[in-house]
Order: C-alpha cells, then structure tokens, then sequence
C-alpha cells in the first residue's frame, strides 16, 4: 500500500531541527532613572517638511505620513511647509490663553489636593496644546469623548471653572453630585461626554455615537482621545474596524505622551510601529503630529475633521508629546524615568511655543504674555476662592447623601427606595 | 391577532418598533441580510433598509459599545448578541458603561438600548451555545434583565424594553423559540399555535417589566421561574399533583418582590427553577430574599433546583437540564418537609 | 519569623514561589521595573530578572488570555490586574476559557494561573477603583475565588493558589494592605505592626483553600464574611455587645460549609458582610446555603449588611460602606427578631 | 480686558457649516442569491511574482506584501517563482493524502448529521491546504491553536480518525467524555490545543504559550488559526500587540474564507485594506496567501516558521481561501450569496491543484489518484463502521454520566460530590 497512516505521520511530524533556544523580548526604555536621558530613537520629520494629501485621498497613498511627524512651527516659531493653517491671530491667541487657563487650573488643583482639599487630581501640563487645539479645529456641536487628561477640551469649550471645581472638591457646586472623582467631568450641554475610568471604553462609544449622526443624516461629527497605553484595549481595536468598515465620521486621536503611569510607550509596542501606523490595516488614513505644535494640531484636526464632514470617513491621529508631570497625583515619576527627561523633551513646551510665534506674528509680546499670565491666574485664584467657600472634599458640603440612591435607573428603583430608608436617609 | 411562534413575535416587536420610532436601529453578527441565525431580524432589513438593519463584525465588545454610543446619540439601538454565551466580551461595556453611564453623569446622558440574546440550552448546543448568565447581569447595577416566556409576553417585554430609557438584557430561551417545550424531551414538541399565548397582535402593546404573572395559581407550593423553566414548572405541577403556584417572573430586575411574596406567604412553601448553574445563580437572590421577607412563613427550606454547577455538557443535556421529573421531585418534597 | 503588612506579605509569597519554581512568572500593568501601583511586586524584577516580572500592555484580556496559554505551556503565572474595577475586559478570557479549559479538553489541558487584583472601596477611588466583582466569579463554574484579611493569610492563601493547578480569582483587600482597617474611617488606622497576624514566616508555608477560619468565637449570631468585613464585624461584635461568632471564609470557592453549618447550628442566627452590591452578591449564596443547611435552627432570618445597590459613589464613600455602626444594627436586630 | 471667558468661548464655538447631510456605509458584497458572480474586486497576483525576503527583513520593509498574494503554482500546476518550495514528492503526496482524508471524512461526517447520527458539523471543504500544509511546514512538536476549522491539522498530525469520530458521534469511543460538541477537539498528545467554542481567544493563548516557550528557552514555537470574521474580536488586537512587544514565537494565521456565517469578509473590514495589512501597524510581518496553493501556503509557513525560530519574532498570514460550502450543519449559504461562487472560486480547489503539479512534476497520474481516492474513502468509511458500532449521537452510548460530575477542577468539588448523588449517579 502506497500510504499509510503512520508513513503519512512520519512524513509530517519533522523531526525538531536543533535550533539555538528561544528568547523573549522584555522592551526597555531608553533611560531610567540616574541614567542620561536619550531621544535617540524618536521619529521625528523637520517643520514643513510632511506632505499635505487631498482631503479624499486615498488611506493606501498615505501610508508615509503614518511615520513622518507633521510639525508646523520652526525653531523661530515660523509656521512654515504645506500644514501651516489659515487661523486667525483672535483664535490663536484665545488658544493660548486656554492653555494657559489650563495649565493654572492644573496646578492650582494638584496643589489643593497636596493641601487634602480634593481625593486626587491629574494634570495635562506639556500636553495643553492636543486639547486646546483640537477643540478649535473642530465646531462646538460635535461631540468629544475624551479621557480624565482631558479637561482642555472642556475649558476650551467654555464650561464654568467654578463647576469643573466643584467636582473636584466634591462639593455643594458639583453638577455630578458627588458620585464621580475628580477629573472624570460630564457635560451634555458642552457636548463632553461622561469620562470612564475605565480605560478605552469611549473609542467605540465615538464611534457609535459618529454612526448614530451619520445614520440620522445630522452634520456632526465626533471625536475620542485615548492614551498610547491604551492602544492595547480591544476597545481600540473595535472602534478602529467599527469606523473603517460603516466609514463613521469620527476622529479618533491616540495622545501618545511616552507614558502610561510607569510604562513607557515601547510596552504598548509603540518601538515597533509608531501608533498612527495602526491605521493603516484597517484602511484608514493616519496623521502623526507634534502635539506640542498648536498650528500642527489644529491643521492636522482641520483635516480629518472636514474629510469626516464629506462622508470620507475616520482618520487616527497620533499626537506625539510628553507627560510633563507624573500620571496623577497618586504617582511619583522620579522611580521610573530620568527626573529631567520631559525638561529636555526636544518638541518642547506648548504654550512656550504658541507664544514664540505669536510674538514672531508680531501679535504678541513678553508683556502680554506676562499680563494674561497674571489675568488667568487671577481668574482661577478667585474662582478656587468661591469654591473652596462651597466645602472641599471631605468636609460633607456636598450634596445630601440622600441622592445617591438616585439616578441609577430613570425611573425609581423600589430596592432603593428600601435601602435609603435603611441608611436613615 | 395573528398566530405567532416566539421568534415571530420578537420580530414582530422590532418591526412595530421600527416602523414607529426611526430612532429604532437593529444590528449585530448576521442579522442584517440573512436576518439572523435564529431567523429573528428576517425581513427586517429589506422592509426599513440597510441603514435601519445591518450585519456587524464579530466583536461583540464592539457591537455594545457602538450601541451605547448611538444610544448617547439620540437612537434606541436593539442589537443582537448571537449566543449568551458570547456576551463576555461586552462584559466591560455592559457593566462599567452600559450600566454606569447614567449615574456616573448624574442623568446628562443614558444608555437606551437592548441586547437581546439568545440563552439556555437544549438544542444540544455544548458549553457553548447553551448558557444561562442572567445571574451576572442581575448582580450589575444599572442593568435590566428581562426574560420571556411565551411569544404574547415576548413581543410585550421587547417593546417596554425598547422603549425604556435605560439598558436592557433581553434573554430569549432559544428553545422555546418554536414551541413551549417544557423539558419532556422524550416526547414531541407541540407548537406554539396550540398554546394560547400565540395569540399575538400584530399592532403596538407593552407588557410591562418588572411584574411578574401567576401562570398557575396554586395552594401549597410557589414556583419561581422565567422561561424555558415556566414550562417545566407546569409540566412538573402536572406530573407531581402538587398544587402549585407558578409564578412566570418575566423580568428579574426590577423584580416583582410583591406578587412573590404574596404567593409564598400564602402557600408557605418555595422552589426557585432555573437552568443556569446553581452557585450564585438568580435562585441564590431569590432564595435570600424570600426566606428573608416570608421568615415566618416558611414551612420548609427555599429550595433549588437548577442546572448542576459544571459546564453544560454536550452529550448529557437531559442529565444537566433540570427537568420536570427533577423539578417534580423537589416540590413532592417540600411537601413532606 | 517577620513583621508584614499585607503588601509585604503578598509580594513574599511571589518572591518565595519565584524562588523555588523557575515556571512562576508575575506580569501585569506597571509591576516590572516599578512594582505595581500598590507596590505589591517590588523588587521582583530586579532579584528575578525581567524575564521573571515584567510590564504588559494595558489589556487586561491580553493579560489573562496570554496567562493561559503559558499556563497551558506549563509555567505558573501570576497576573496582576491594576483594580478589580478593571478585570472586565477579561471576562471572557476567564469565564469562556480559564474555567472551562480543564472540563472541556477532559484533562488534557490546565490552566494554573492565579489573577491577583485589589478590590473594594475606602480609599476614595469613586466608582473605578473600589468595585468588589468576587459574586460574579463565584457564579463562574471552574475559577477559585480567595480573599484573605491579614498579611499571614495573605501569603499562606497566594501560595496555595499558585501551586493551585486550576485558575484562581486572588481578590486583595486593598483597604487592609497597609493596616487593619475596621470601618472606622473617623479614627486613626493601626498598622499591621500591632496585630498578632503581620507576623509572618520569611519562607515557604500554605493556608489551604477551602478552610473558613473562627476569628472571634461567640454563641449568639454567626457572622460570614471576607477580606476588610472580617475586621469590621470583629468591630461590630464589640460595638453591639452581641456574642458573635465571626467566620472568615477566606475561600468562597472552594466554600467551607461545614464550618458555616456548625456555627449557625450552634447559634441559630447569621448575617452576611460584604461590601459588594447586594441584589446577587455572594450573600445570596450563603444566605440560600444557609437558610436550606439549617433551617430548622434558624430563630430569625438569615440578614445581609452589604454595600448599597449604586455605583460606588465617590463623595459618599462611607456612607456606601458597611461599616460596623450598620452591622452592629443588623446583629442586635437579629437578636430581637 | 482683553479676553474675557465669553469671548473665547465663541472665538472656538465656531458655528456649524452648512455640511452636506452625512451618511453612513453598509458594506455589501459584489453579488447576492441571484445575481452572477462578481470577483472583480480580488486583489490577486500571478503566479511567481512576489518577492521572497531574507528571514530577518525588517517588517517596515515588506509592507508590499500584505497586498500582494503569494502564489507559486501557475495555471499548468508548474511551481514558479521565489517562494517554490524545496520539497520531496514524498511530502507532498502525502499533503495530497491528508487533504483527500480530511475532505471524505468532512462529507461522511456532514451526512452522518444529516442522518441525525451527530448534533452538528463543520466542513472545511476547499480550505485543506491550509490546515494540511500548514502542518507539514511544522514541527509536531510546535504547539497549535486551531478553531472549530482546523480539522485537516489534527488529521495531518496523524491523530486517530477514530477518537474523532467518536467524538463527533459523542459514543463510548469520545476522548472528551461527551463533554464537547463535534469538532471541537483536543489533543495534548498530539499538540493539539482544546477548540473554544468562543471565537477568538485561542489567538492571544497561542501567543501566551509562545512566550513560555520563549522564556524558558525551549526551541517550539506557536501557531494559530483564526477566520476572517474573527479578526474583529479583541482577542486578535491583543494577540498581535503581545507578540509585537514581546517578539513572541507564534504564527498568526487569518483564515479568509471570504465569509463568516453569512457576514462577506467586508464586513470585518476587508474591502478597505486586505487582513494581512492589519499586520503593519505592530510591526509585524506579514505574509498574503494564496490557500488553496499548497505550495504557497508550505513556503509561507516555513518562512514565519524558520523567521520565529531564529528569534526575530511573530508572522501574520492571511491565508486567502474560500469556504465552498457551508458554515456548518445549521447553515444555509443560499439564502445570502450565490450558488455557484464557490466552483467559479478563481483559485481553483487544493486538493485539484496539488494533484496538477504532482502529476506535471512526473510523480502522479490521474489512476493514482483515483486509487488513493479509493483508498482513503474506504478508510473512512470503514472506520466509520467500526465508530458507529459504538453508538451514535443521542443513543447513550457515551461515558456514564457520572463522568460529567468530574474534572472541574483537579480535585473533586464536594459540591458536585452532592449533586452527583442528588442527579443519582
Ligand atoms: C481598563 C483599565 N485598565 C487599567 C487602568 C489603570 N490605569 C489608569 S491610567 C493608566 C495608564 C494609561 O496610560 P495612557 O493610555 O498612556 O494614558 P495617559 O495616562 O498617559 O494619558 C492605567 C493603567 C484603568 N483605568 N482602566
Ligand atoms: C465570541 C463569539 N461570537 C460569535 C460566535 C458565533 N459564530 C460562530 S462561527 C461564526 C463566524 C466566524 O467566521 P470566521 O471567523 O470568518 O470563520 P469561518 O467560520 O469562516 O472559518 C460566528 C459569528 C462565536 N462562536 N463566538
Ligand atoms: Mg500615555
Ligand atoms: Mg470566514
């Protein structure tokens, strides 16, 4: 007989080659701590120098701009090359003092939580410009889902400082009356939709949202932002098909500021491919920009955001920047990466950079600068003042506990109603 | 009135829904051209457009969380989930989303959706197209879990269910799809047509969550269960000659506390019913909350009769399934106890 | 012989267990070069190498799923999930896969890996960092599920877990990692220092799973409980002055009914702590365990103290959690009843 | 005061532009019931014209090859080109041998069904060479992670026709005690890892296991079957991003049989950039395939095989194939595509195809093959006797089941010990 089966194994199962033994790749970041920082394997492209393709061009002629980095302003603060947007000076400079605003409401609320005031606190600082620009570049009746590192979408988008406080001390101002932490702020009437703490979730949440806009045959568009460590959840991964295969007008921006709490980018596999790359299997186009760049930013939201306007779909930006301060005040950076690398990062400082080029505009002035500096900080002095008056976390000014037996359900839940008894309330 | 099987009736509801409501969207894995493996969304498509039913990728996360972001929208998605034993990857957003997005916004958004997915076992499906989960999602706050067990209630829950403004878990029991199967497995399945809850209108009625019906009234001993097991509840009442109050719970959040505790207060006497694995099954609450609110009452230990605690085993479904033999015995019991 | 706080403890047992198995492998999100959020797995990388310890990607599905297949190629691994809050993305990873690997391939294939997460509330972490998930696993046929209260448990049980060949479900305390926390949040918090458990042998020593252990023995009412609630219902039996015996289950799967059942025997009354939500919540189980087991010496309701049926809310944090003001109510009430 | 709250909030609330309505795509196939076939939209590549590079090719330079299609028998059944294969004849008969197994024992079984003989099949008809070169391009000490489709893997690895039977018809000869529908089979003997009934998550496993493997410095590697449907779940995000960052041994496989159920491969996003492309955006390598080419499919395996080996890490394959009948036993593909796709499959079908080369390579004939047809069936079919005659489905002759009470965990549960007695086993 020409086969049996045990010839047929025999002829399958080869034997085991003898080959060297396997190992494992453990990724490690350039520098740790006590170590001298090292940029050397960043991807950067030179201002001006990335292409600008037509709005409806295809994602597979675009493939190159997922590994260049589009950068508008110079090292004089010119904006130079084809991304350099039309935007106005009034816009630019509002953009700035948003920064700014941001910066100050930062630190004044990591401060008051050093001070017990508040039960935590994260602050966006070196990233200002992602928020803050992209909320210029896009109209306010879209819809954002963005992350707790968020909040310069919502102060961009004129939402009372005094209520953003509010919930960060848990008081008697908190328009989410006290069940959420601080930073995981909500606002319908903004278009802000509800932060989760749980990673990842508002990706496909955009994306569905995007789709219920485009089924209903409504002109808004909208738009999430999630970490470079968040990449990883799946949830990334189903808004990315979701998006490529109904085309949903969405913009979905990957923030990738080197760090997930302790983990740097290359445990997300960011040194294999940079994120913006991951648009490219699913069909998609992908922008890669210095998120540190407020015209590049703005130019690059621009874009994607008038390709999802005439139904040419999704795009993935990956805004390329640095966690300047530590993840969250839970966190102390100075265990994990070299105390100086964000002060060396070689894209910058935001708002330093805006206002070199404002100044290079010949709209703006070390005066000026000094002036609004003082103006915002006045602002949010004054404001944390009223606040604090309100109660701080803590000292029971919030709302009656009774209401949070409330609200789970629309209607009320008879099991609750006996809990609430219970506790006496 | 029309005579209709239970998944009949399913797509009856969505159709009325859709044709009343353009908010009313219906997708998942295959339920767009084809209409579904169970045939549930059939003709859906065709009637109200690819936009209004479509096919999905096979990400069962995603297909949530797309919905809970057209629910935040301003749609009332229904999407399906093609076996309950595949919802585990939506588990995150139905629990930390679906379920939390209303209180954790304090009411600025909400979740109006349904998941409607397909549960229990005796269709020889295996580990995995045989599951019961509702006891999970009871557990999450923020949730509805609602149960059918006949095509009239079927199309009455979905359209409360649809048009509730919060998240609902829609569990069909597959195998009472085509007829009230009440675990004789040995003998022919009748159809639905002969079971008066096939009477169905074909127009717009709510059964509302959160009663629960009295299917058998009786004296000495109250059932409680919700659908396949309604069935064999009856079934088992029949074979044991005990007269038993059968209690079809038909959503178990928010849970008719009332009519179960009226029936137990009066027979004196409770069996919980269900096919999902024991520990820590719905039995477990339900078992807690009567021996809780009827103490004194009670003449005999809550008991359980459910699916054994292992994974539903392929070959030995009638050996798993707990039957009206199983179900017979334990109320016969707790009438000597 | 040494002083621990639960940190320590748990982080000695990987490091024991590292020590004597090269296949005991501990990875999750920030416990390689940093040492986990809670610190839990400092040092290990450097003593065992970062082949050893190391980071993943944030994806807790990813964590688990690959968990399993080097389960499955023979190592041990233990996967730190950063809050239980966030153990959802791996749902199905567990449930459909860890449980069920064993039963479906009839021995072929195991899956000895231990998933340690910290849960429940006191710490100001609002509705994400406070969850306590443990009712859902114990419904899942096929995962262990051990919580322990004190630094000597703490190692003893996370040892018996990872020789443990089939998947276990580690639920941390994190309110107790650094003191014996008793739900009285307005007085300042003992360190582990001054309770008799946080001494702990430096090598190799197993509390077995499945053995409940009488932290407090007393006549009048049985307390079952968990993790933090052990030290709250040891606070509640003095604040109330009832004589209560308090259980530690340590396991809720495998369960120690015998030692459940000789104590409500003795006393004929039990109430359930946990912190979890209470509708399906493990209470259920041990209140349908116990109602059934001991019925006929039951003198009053089997109660359950438990967290409120709402999100964790963040601002109202110890009006959420049971502590002992509301047990002592509960054992004083069952005595009256 | 130059810029108070109110203004800056309108210099961003940028009013919305009169867009044009948005709308949402539905992916729809190029034919339906009815309508004539239409693969007008392949991306296909001829024969012999895809380049072949080094093992150790950085992944950024093969991008190309995630758009192509490797194909290496051209329409005489000649090999052509860089990826031709070194391979005896001897191997190759018996690929053709295993194929022809697979393929008489998928029809016997799928009528046994229809006889009400088992619950339920799943054919893997036109997809052999995927399983069965696969295999051969492996090692049998390579560990595998197949999907309800792989059976051609198994057969290939020489496990017992019979124990597969057995198992189909759940009867006394069932390795898995009646515990597991048909076809989700397991065989630690023969590196077989047990078939979820959950699609997906055997992806991130395979990766997992390859790590072990890694780590403890073994020499066997990973391999790992998924369909093109299945591509969505977030279980294949996490594969590729593990095996990415850790540079994990594994083969990653997309089966894509153009269809999952009744959902065409557009569905999952396939029309907007092919599944091997999903690869680039982790760094990975990818390799597109012709499937039903099992030369093709051998030389690709062996490539990622030898790539993995010599420790530069992880391939995705995209195997293009196409499933000629239906989905499994509940199936019915004429109600969503047309009759006739399948046999105007433009690759033709494996087992014709390898026969043709074997034949222009001067080592096959038509009569052999008509014996080995022959003989194979007659194999089966007596195997099939020998199965049956110990029981078929639902005539309980399985294990006791009693056995169903074991084997949750290692030791017995005292709960299942009660429920055991209660049930009166
Ligand atoms: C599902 C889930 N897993 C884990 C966490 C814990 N966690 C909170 S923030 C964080 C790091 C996120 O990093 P990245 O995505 O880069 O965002 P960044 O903080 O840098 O803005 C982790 C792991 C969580 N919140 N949710
Ligand atoms: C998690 C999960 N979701 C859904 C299903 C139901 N289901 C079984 S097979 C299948 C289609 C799979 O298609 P594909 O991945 O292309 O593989 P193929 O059947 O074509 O080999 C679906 C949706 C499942 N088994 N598991
Ligand atoms: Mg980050
Ligand atoms: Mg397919």
């Amino acid at each position: 007989m020409l086969h049996s089966t045990r010839l047929d194994r025999q002829a399958v199962a080869l034997r085991p080659a003898r080959n060297a033994p396997l190992t494992l790749r453990i990724p490690e970041p350039a520098a740790r701590p006590g170590e001298p920082v090292n940029f050397s394997k960043l991807r950067l492209s030179a201002p001006g120098a990335v292409r600008r393709p037509a709005l409806d061009a295809e994602p597979r002629a675009m493939h190159d701009l997922a590994y260049e980095l589009i950068r508008v302003l110079d090292e004089n603060g010119h904006a130079v090359g084809p991304w350099a947007p039309e935007i106005s000076s009034a816009t630019l400079i509002a953009g700035l003092r948003n920064m700014m605003l941001t910066r100050v409401f930062d630190e004044r609320m990591y401060r008051a939580q050093r001070q017990g005031k508040c039960s935590f606190y994260v602050r966006s600082t070196g990233e200002e410009a992602v928020a803050v620009a992209q909320a210029a570049a896009l109209e306010s009746t879209d819809m954002l889902f963005g992350s707790y590192r968020s909040q310069g979408l919502l102060i961009a988008r004129g939402y009372p400082l005094l209520k953003m406080m509010g919930q960060v001390y848990s008081n008697a101002l908190d328009p989410l009356l006290g069940r959420q932490m601080p930073v995981m702020y909500s606002s319908r009437e903004h278009n802000y939709f509800t932060i989760s703490g749980n990673l990842g979730t508002q990706f496909i949440q955009a994306v569905g949202w995007a789709m219920g806009s485009a089924l209903s045959g409504d002109t808004r568009i909208a738009a999430s932002w999630i970490g470079d460590g968040t990449t990883a959840e799946g949830d990334f991964h189903y808004a990315l098909t979701f998006a490529s295969v109904y085309r949903a007008p969405v913009i979905l921006n990957v923030v990738n500021n080197q760090w997930a709490i302790s983990s740097f980018q290359g445990i997300a596999g960011g040194d294999e491919a940079p994120f913006a790359a991951r648009a490219v299997g699913y069909g998609l186009p992908a922008l890669r920009v210095d998120g540190n760049d407020f015209l590049a930013v703005y130019a690059a939201t621009k874009w994607a955001a008038q390709r999802a306007r005439s139904n040419h779909g999704a795009t993935l930006i990956e805004l390329f920047t640095y966690r300047a301060e530590a993840h969250s005040t839970s966190d102390d950076p100075s265990r994990y990466r070299p105390a100086d690398e964000g002060a060396k990062w070689p894209l910058g400082d935001p708002i330093a950079r805006l206002k070199q080029h404002l100044i290079a505009r010949g709209e703006w002035s070390e005066q000026k600068h000094a002036s609004l500096q003082e103006e915002v900080t006045a602002e949010v002095r004054n404001l944390q003042k009223e606040a604090e008056a309100r109660g701080v976390h803590g000292n029971n000014h919030t709302a009656s506990p009774k209401t949070m037996f409330e609200g789970v359900f629309k209607e009320p839940d008879p099991r609750l109603l006996k809990q609430r008894q219970e506790a006496g309330f | 009135m029309a005579t209709m099987n239970m998944i009949q009736a399913l797509n009856s509801a969505m159709s009325t829904m859709m044709a009343r409501d353009p908010s009313v969207v219906v997708f998942g894995e295959d339920v767009g051209y084809f209409g579904g493996v169970f045939r549930a969304t059939d003709g859906l498509q065709k009637k109200y457009g690819a936009h209004r039913c479509f096919d999905t990728p096979i990400a069962e996360g995603g297909i949530v969380g797309a919905a809970i972001g057209m629910g935040a929208y301003g749609m009332r998605p229904v999407v399906e989930i093609q076996f309950a034993d595949y919802i585990y990857p939506a588990f995150d957003q139905l629990t930390s989303e679906a379920a939390r997005i209303r209180y954790r916004s304090a009411g600025d958004f909400n979740v109006p959706i349904v998941v409607r997915t397909p549960y229990g076992g005796g269709i020889f499906g295996g580990q995995t197209h045989s599951q019961s989960p509702e006891g999970l999602f009871t557990h999450v706050v923020g949730l509805k879990v609602v149960i059918p067990s006949t095509p009239y209630d079927a199309k009455g829950l979905l359209i409360s269910s649809i048009e509730d403004d919060d998240p609902v878990i829609f569990l069909e029991p597959k195998r009472l799809y085509t007829g009230p199967f009440d675990g004789r497995h040995d003998v022919a399945v009748k159809p639905w047509s002969v079971h008066p809850a096939s009477e169905v209108p074909e127009d717009y009625y709510r059964v509302p969550l959160g009663k629960a019906s009295i299917v058998r009234p009786g004296e000495d001993v109250t059932i409680l269960s919700y659908g396949t097991m309604v069935h064999v509840a009856l079934a088992a009442a029949q074979e044991s000659g005990v007269d038993a109050e059968v209690i079809d719970l038909r959503s178990l959040i928010p849970l008719d506390l009332e009519t179960i505790m009226a029936s137990v207060n009066k027979t004196g006497r409770c069996i919980v019913v269900h096919e999902a694995t024991k520990t820590s099954g719905f039995g477990a609450e339900l078992a807690a909350l009567v021996q809780r609110e009827c103490f004194y009452q009670l003449e005999s230990p809550v008991e359980r009769v459910t699916g054994w605690d292992i994974p539903y085993p392929h070959a030995f479904e009638w050996q798993y399934f707990p039957g009206p033999t199983r179900v017979a015995a334990a109320m016969r019991q707790a009438m000597e106890a």
